[in-house]
């Protein structure tokens, strides 16, 4: 326990302004929801004001309707969950007219997620959702990391020359800025980052789900029908701030938006401290049908408490600790000291 | 169908062992608005007790009763690490409930409408035994029966309800101690022989173990009987986000959502083998 | 829920043969000891018996004594934990002569985890630790995936062609079998797994931890004083299944030495039937210092109701569930149900 | 030295609430052979319930004191998860319980050695409360003095035990509610002054807050008083394979490890800035 506290006076709530920016984009405040948590948005309505959001992600999208995996798609793990839900969606047709309009209406930043099964699918889908450009889609959310799909998916999520090349082409496609979902199971995060970067994306989202497996002994077979699927949630947390801070040391003006085992206004913190300008919620939200708009709260008093008066102050500010006096076979003033 | 769910706390006010390892737990929720008031049989809350960062979701546990002061219960069994916690949860532990929750519930009886065959198994008897206290408390007592099966005598718990209100009961234990030996699906066959013997319409609602629920759909679908499923997928959510829950079916889309579309389903749109 | 239970006629434990082979080695069962979970053996004298375990791997062990890493060094997560400990250890003389004679009077398997800061210090670390050939030592255990040393360490892990140099020239440095411990950083496990093979390796170890990191939000420094650390403990049970899976599919004659997460008999059995030959325990051993002992017993009662005779009967033999029927808008026999 | 350790269970059998947030948590361990006989003041043990997946390493806490009916205490304060639970621990909880730990002690107090200055604050105290213990009960209550600092009047406790053993004691406060304003460097330096102007021997022997024991090891040193600090590091095993207790020394190795070579460290090794 060598590092002291840092000494900050504390702030009145009202004088911790949570508001900051994403690239281009100024939000109210750091705290999203993530793709597949959160469903097209309405769901919640029951549970949270869904307005004062910072904004949302929406399920993956791609360009014709998905039915998803067969069951079991889900099960629990130590402080986590796998899930193998296929990526299913109604489809970009059906999400421009049917679910979008609702979204509009909220006045939050609506970013779209979506991916196809190839990369010719990936642009087909930009192109479409391009339709959503000041008709309420505020970012693409180009999701290259699902290991829920056959073809594709992993793929481009692990090769920077591949990411490089996709990203390209579906900025391209369309005129509403896109962030890209680097997959954790690449072994270069920052590689994969500049890469993206370079071709034009605005941002990063990280990290999505990792790759794992679970086993019923009793019936030998796996707890997913898929065999494998994505592990999220506070189990994950440490890797995801690893990869965040790998990330903003490597590509510093690359907004993150950050994202893996979010579940209080603590643990966003910890993410902005590695370097993520925001933060999306994902598996807390089902345990917690309002908890996004709680840890936006639980963000603020501890904000205030350590005195912590703008978000941008503290984006990445996490500093290596001082070093130890250095090694000697005696104390520098042994002598002196008897 | 009840209210639009939401997300509240409650306190335990009762954790009363039953024989079987049973328990029925009892919370105490807001008063004002109920959020359980007008629950239907077949719909659920999600619980969750402050446990920290493991056991991440929320359990899911079929309303056992609903009153009007605020409380309601729950039929519980320890099968894993969360239902565990919760037969050993103290008096004025404060639970996280999310409900009501599930759309597809069971239909209410009718006086000129079949006869209800309830078929329940462990801890699926509280849609039924909610759906037999509503019927009793409607003076259609004589229009369901409750078919229910466990492994032995200790496995049936409840009963004495069920008397109470007047609703007759075929009983079936794997190991002969009561009612019938075997499956609840053997009483089942004989009532449902019975009532094409005397051209009585019946209609099957069941819920319970799978296994079970698949006997009862074959034999309903074999037979011809209407058979309603009340089914148990695992769930992360409850109410329709993490499509998790999903239920292979027959129709325009090949899953339905245990949560949102169910619990309870047709036999015969669901996609078993 | 579709799968049935499989069912099958309990066993009584005398019933239950827990002796398996990894490679050419006979265990008397499943479950060894991690490294850097178990230090050199003797501290845990005082809390079991240590003759009745399978075997154990010692500290990371190279040419030279490794002072470790400054302070702090470990910090809990949620249901794991993230350590920094530098790999300090005694050095290859000092083991053989200070701590080896008394594991080579176990009579269980010892395995001697070793690494070098660079492919030099490896087969100079093997060709010490040589003698040890008939004096004790089982194993090499071959680190190539380290998160905490600054040179060679995570490279050697996750690029094939340099695993294979090195195994091929550790392996002629030395008569001891050699296992290499994968790196769970690494994009494709299935490559370096047939890479180290190809290059003489016995068998491989995984997963190590994963590289994390935790922020004191208080202090704004990195809970670790390296910034990095590597994830252990029940937190990456998932991704260690997935990662044994990949590679048993992959490379079915390669024995797996399986760890991540081990901390009850069940989870032993889920690695074992992931396609593991043996298992070691690590991070719990720190919170019941008897727990190995525990898990075998437990291993064996769990194999007993289950009615599994052999170890050897359930390695890899997880099998995918059976398809759903498939789909149609109207049921098959629609009209016939009626 | 105590005997070798070993891993039980214990049962709480009292966790009695003090002011400030402080808890005496009594656990009732094995009678034969009982584990923590023989236990020396600075010696510690690993505490943890079962927890199930999280908080996977247990807690380590000083013996506050074992009495030969295998009973023994801990004095607790909500910290993070592991401590909050802790002090919630209801009776007859079973906890598992590793000790006793920890090599390096401190030094007893004898007839002519140099009088023993107690330095504490917060949840250092117990290693200190023993030593006091252990003195008066070795008829050396005159050998020890305790010097004790909190926040407030609340922040200290147990304060009647050292009345009733008639060891003297020095008190300081933050906000100056009780005994000096102050931190416990305050009355320490007064004391350590007066002991030079009269020629007395004195030594230091300090449990408490890093920053506290900071302090006192740089008061120590510049006095040339010789003092022990009783060290908390973060711990995972604490039996010495974890090597996750490393303590920055001077010394033919770099580290020391907090719980085989301390948690008592002499002041001068101590690699501090
Ligand atoms: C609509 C519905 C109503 C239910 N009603 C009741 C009830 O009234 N009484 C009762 O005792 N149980 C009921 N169950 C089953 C109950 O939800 C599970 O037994 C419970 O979730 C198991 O949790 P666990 O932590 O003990 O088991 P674990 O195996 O440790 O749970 C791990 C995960 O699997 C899920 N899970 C495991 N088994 C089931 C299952 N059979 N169904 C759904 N999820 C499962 C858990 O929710 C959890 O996410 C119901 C389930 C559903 C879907
Ligand atoms: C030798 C020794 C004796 C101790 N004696 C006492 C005592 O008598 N009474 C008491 O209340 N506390 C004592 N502590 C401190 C106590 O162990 C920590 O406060 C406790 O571990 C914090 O756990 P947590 O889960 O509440 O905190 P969390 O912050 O949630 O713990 C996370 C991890 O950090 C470790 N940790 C956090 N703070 C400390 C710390 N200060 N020291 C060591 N590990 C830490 C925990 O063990 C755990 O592994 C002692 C520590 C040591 C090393
Ligand atoms: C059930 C579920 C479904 C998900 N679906 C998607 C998806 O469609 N697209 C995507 O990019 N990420 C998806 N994710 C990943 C999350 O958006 C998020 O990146 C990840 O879960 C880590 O955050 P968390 O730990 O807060 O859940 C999904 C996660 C879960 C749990
Ligand atoms: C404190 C600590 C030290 C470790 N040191 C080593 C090491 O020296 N060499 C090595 O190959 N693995 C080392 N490991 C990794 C473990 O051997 C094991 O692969 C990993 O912890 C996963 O298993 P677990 O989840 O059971 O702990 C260490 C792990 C921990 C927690
Ligand atoms: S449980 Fe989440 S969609 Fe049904
Ligand atoms: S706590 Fe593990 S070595 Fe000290």
């Amino acid at each position: 326990m060598t590092a002291a506290p840092r000494p900050a006076a504390s702030l009145p709530l009202g004088g911790v302004d949570l508001s900051c920016r994403f690239g281009p984009l100024t939000l109210p405040h750091p705290v999203m929801t993530a793709s597949g948590c959160f469903a097209y948005g309405q769901k919640f309505a029951p549970f949270m004001d869904l307005r004062q959001l910072a904004g949302l992600s929406t399920k993956g999208i791609s360009p014709r309707p998905r039915p998803g995996n067969p069951l079991p798609r889900i099960c629990e793990t130590a402080a986590g969950m796998l899930n193998s839900i296929g990526l299913e969606n109604v489809g970009a047709e059906a999400f421009l007219s049917e679910k979008l309009p609702f979204l509009a209406d909220l006045g939050v930043s609506v970013w779209v997620n979506f991916f196809g099964e190839d990369a010719d699918e990936y642009v087909q889908c930009a192109r479409m959702l391009d339709a959503g450009h000041q008709r309420g889609i505020d970012v693409l959310e180009m999701n290259i990391s699902c290991p829920n799909i056959k073809k594709g998916g992993i793929e481009f999520g692990t090769v920077p020359e591949v990411a490089h090349a996709l990203t390209k082409r579906c900025v391209e496609a369309t005129r509403i800025p896109i962030v890209v979902k680097l997959s954790p199971n690449a072994a270069d995060l920052p590689a994969m980052a500049q890469a993206v970067a370079d071709a034009g994306a605005m941002g990063v989202s990280l990290i999505n789900t990792i790759t794992g497996m679970a086993i019923d002994v009793r019936t030998r077979r796996p707890r997913l029908a898929t065999t494998y699927g994505g592990l999220s949630g506070a189990a994950i947390k440490p890797i995801a701030l690893r990869m965040i801070h790998q990330v903003h040391r490597a590509v510093p003006e690359l907004p993150i938006c950050g994202m893996g085992g979010v579940g209080s206004g603590e643990d966003a913190l910890e993410l902005l401290m590695a370097g993520a300008s925001c933060v999306q919620v994902g598996t807390a939200n089902f345990a917690r049908p309002g908890g996004a708009l709680e840890i936006r709260d639980e963000l603020r008093a501890l904000m205030a408490e350590l005195g912590i008066a703008r978000v941008a102050e503290v984006i990445g500010c996490v500093e290596p600790l001082p070093p130890e006096p250095a090694w000697a076979p005696a104390p520098p003033d042994a002598e002196a000291s008897r | 169908m009840a209210t639009s769910p939401s997300q509240f706390r409650a306190r335990v006010v009762d954790n009363r062992p039953l024989h079987g390892g049973y328990f029925v737990l009892t919370l105490q929720g807001p008063m004002a608005p109920r959020p359980l008031d007008g629950v239907i049989p077949g719909q659920f809350v999600m619980l969750r007790g402050d446990w920290g960062r493991d056991l991440i979701n929320p359990r899911a546990f079929s309303v056992l009763d609903a009153s009007d002061d605020g409380r309601f219960s729950v039929l519980l069994k320890a099968y894993g690490r969360g239902t565990t916690r919760l037969c050993h949860a103290p008096e004025d532990e404060m639970l996280t409930v999310t409900g009501p929750l599930g759309r597809g519930t069971f239909d209410a009886p009718t006086v000129d409408g079949p006869t209800q065959l309830l078929v329940a198994g462990g801890v699926g008897l509280p849609p039924l035994h909610l759906q037999a206290r509503r019927a009793a408390a409607a003076g259609l007592a004589s229009r369901v029966e409750l078919l229910y099966g466990g492994r032995d005598a200790d496995d049936l718990v409840l009963l004495s309800d069920l008397d109470a209100w007047g609703i007759a009961v075929h009983l079936a234990t794997e190991d002969g101690s009561r009612g019938d030996r075997g499956f609840v699906t053997v009483p089942l066959s004989r009532r449902i022989e019975r009532a094409q013997a005397r051209g009585e319409a019946v209609c099957i609602l069941s819920c319970g173990p799978t296994p079970m629920l698949r006997a009862v759909r074959a034999l309903g679908l074999a037979q011809g009987v209407p058979t309603a499923l009340c089914l148990e997928e695992e769930m992360a959510c409850g109410f329709g986000v993490c499509l998790g829950c999903a239920v292979p079916v027959y129709g325009p889309k090949p899953y339905a959502y245990c949560c949102t579309d169910g619990p309870v389903f047709d036999a015969r749109e669901v996609r078993w083998s």
